[in-house]
């Protein structure tokens, strides 16, 4: 069983979809475990897009930090050498038309059918849901991560989502903590385990059906 | 005939109660903030406020929002401020969220004379629910209405006297689209230069979207937000 | 009667149009007629919108033509201080969307509601129509120039418009070489003769009802 | 992986017989005068092509017209080219005319993966016929599909080799859109340049959108179309 902190394991998470990553490519990074990826980014030819308008994010000193720059997060980043700016509906126009290669998302849930609820927990206010939705109809490929089990130990792969989803379209891979999975013709199936991690574990604290 | 003035109160006469007011700025990154102070500080209710968030608690838009002068807020993600959820609790405010997308190309439809669109975005989830589904080619849309409003409240970075305006960085967002969408546009901006300064093929609003131009008296800083 | 050569005629229509025109606004030039309204503008805040791409359209000497600076009619035009280049779906956005003050245009016939045909012809093969229609529902006003009667003397001026129409959408003023006429309520109102002209001769070669 | 090439013909090796082609330009000002060569002395038929002209008699896309090569012409103004009506009489092309605004915002739609929109302009004209109506807060739209293509021909005036573009006064017109809307995105550029030359606030076309660049072989001065 694993016992890693919260973090140590974001952090697993990361650096494994990092691996994922293969340039040229234009990748778009959600708020939290996704926004950690970037530490993990050596290709020169992966580049990272924020939805509120700039193609070419990149880390930023502390005495460089400008206001005026950030990311979704709205987090102060530093700006690539050919990096571009635009505007909010440019931005989203880029998201929507294809032409954004992977997204990488956190979510609350994923159904055995690859789509997932990451914007509105029930019973409590919609209030936000950002460019989540966006993202997921149109990026070319969608990546989740997230903690295999909520804070309760129950699995956050399910046979069919509670939460409101977030799109029809189902991601293309699952990154958590015990394994990855690959989503095929809207089925689960595991491609990998994490390191130390049986498969015995992931089937306990899996509810989704998956292939092996 | 000067677009050019130096007070907040004279740059928001033409604000009026019950208005549509479209508010630029992705949190405080490219909010108006001198224009949105100078709002709390007017006599108006019933704002219906087109803005991605409604600021943070107590802070831009959310002082507007605790002294009950927005009656709707339409937006992305109100989630910023935590005020927005209890007025809505109370049935003191009306709240409609559209994805980030979507309020950007709305606003962008508007501007453009367009009535509405069809985005894929938001289809068969809670929050395509009751709008017309159409399938084009295959694929399921969702009909979503252009947004026009009343006075958009701006921030750029620079406008010439005539009106055009270049933006900074991030600050960029949804002002340019505002500026397209609203009977009056109201900038606030760090300078104001001569006609002929901005290079004609960067100026990403031309001068006749623009009415009323104003030098900005609060700015964001890695301090917050200070009076200049 | 008169009897002004055509150029003669072209340029009585512009010069009266252009004393119509108040700064500050934009106004939009189409092609013949509206095209010579630009030499009798002095006012400096009047600024000429081009749907090709530019606002701020000036005249050009002739040793400083750019072959990539041209006008709607594809006429090499000189760049105003203060103007700005945009592409073809931002400049008939602005058209569109109520930006433009004023489209000067012209026509092959006006019905007597203001309604006008002028980019097609009944019996030929219809093969362009360029901004003529996105002008004429999207300028804030439309003034319409041409002849008042066709080669043959007959009315241009007409209770129905025999050719297609290029929006259902009512001009408000028309200029000929004879009169000018606003466009109240759907119905054509004669504000003005021009010089030398009688009302008889307006009565006679206009088949419109118009009120005097 | 470089985008870069200096082959016309590798540059167009993705073009296909069938294929729908964007090419940029407004009549010859903008247009990519090399590709289009390359196009005409490329083995390729039943091309749709979407441009404003489809060039003039003889000259541009007009040749690619008189080789028979195009099956069906979507544009604005085919006035320009008396051999398009000659073909069109002949039954030897199909046309779709659409108003030059439309024609603009159907390719930006498509390159915003948008299905369509309603637009006031053609309401209620002979190029509104049967197309869908809808009315709008009071005012009658008419529905227009987005436009996407396989292949995009584009002008910029330079390109960082990471493929940004910048563009040179109105030789943008319908460029940027073009290289939104299609699948395969090449363009002529005067110069090319290295990244970070190019001011980020000034890009007009971010890379994302561009898949190949080539130095262009023949310009537009103002004796005419010239080899450089």
């Amino acid at each position: 069983m694993t016992k890693t902190s919260k973090t140590d394991m974001q952090h697993v998470i990361a650096k494994r979809v990092a691996q994922e990553l293969e340039g040229p490519c234009v990748v778009n990074l959600g708020i939290g475990i996704p926004t950690l990826v970037a530490e993990y980014l050596d290709a020169e030819d992966i580049y990272l897009h924020t939805e509120n308008g700039l193609l070419g994010v990149t880390d930023v000193e502390a005495e460089e930090i400008d206001p005026n720059l950030v990311n979704a997060g709205k987090l102060p980043v530093g700006e690539a050498i050919g990096a571009s700016y635009f505007n909010s509906s440019d931005s989203f126009a880029m998201i929507r038309g294809g032409h954004v290669d992977v997204a990488i998302l956190g979510a609350l849930q994923v159904d055995q059918t690859g789509v997932i609820a990451n914007w509105a927990v029930p019973g409590k206010n919609i209030m936000g849901v950002g460019g989540a939705m966006d993202l997921l109809v149109g990026a070319k490929k969608v990546f989740v991560t997230m903690s295999h089990t909520s804070k309760d130990g129950s699995s956050k792969l399910l046979k069919e989502c509670t939460y409101p989803i977030t799109s029809t379209r189902s991601v293309d891979m699952i990154f958590t903590e015990l394994a990855v999975f690959e989503v095929v013709d809207k089925q689960l199936k595991l491609v990998e385990l994490m390191p130390g991690v049986t498969i015995e574990e992931v089937r306990e604290k899996t509810e989704a059906n998956f292939a092996e | 005939m000067s677009k050019i003035t130096n007070s907040i109160q004279d740059a928001l006469s033409c604000v009026e109660s019950g208005n549509t007011v479209l508010v630029g700025g992705f949190g405080l990154v490219g909010a108006p903030l001198s224009l949105i102070e100078g709002l709390t500080e007017k006599d108006v209710k019933d704002l219906t406020i087109v803005s991605n968030n409604l600021g943070e608690s107590g802070k831009g838009l959310g002082i507007l929002l605790n002294q009950n002068k927005i009656k709707k807020g339409i937006g992305s993600y109100f989630t910023s401020n935590r005020d927005v959820g209890d007025k809505y609790q109370k049935g003191e405010i009306e709240l409609e969220l559209l994805p980030q997308g979507t309020l950007a190309e709305s606003l962008r439809a508007g501007g453009a004379g367009l009535g509405g669109y069809y985005t894929t975005t938001g289809a068969g989830t809670d929050l395509g629910k009751g709008k017309e589904e159409r399938e084009i080619d295959g694929v399921t849309y969702i009909f979503e209405k252009a947004i026009r409003a009343d006075v958009a409240l701006i921030r750029a970075h620079k406008a010439d006297t005539l009106g055009n305006l270049v933006y900074y960085k991030t600050a960029r967002n949804f002002n340019p689209l505002m500026a397209t969408a609203a009977k009056k546009v109201i900038v606030e901006v760090d300078e104001i230069v001569q006609p002929g300064e901005l290079n004609p093929e960067e100026i990403v609003t031309p001068f006749l979207y623009v009415d009323v131009i104003i030098e900005a008296q609060q700015v964001l800083t890695k301090e917050g937000v200070v009076n200049r």
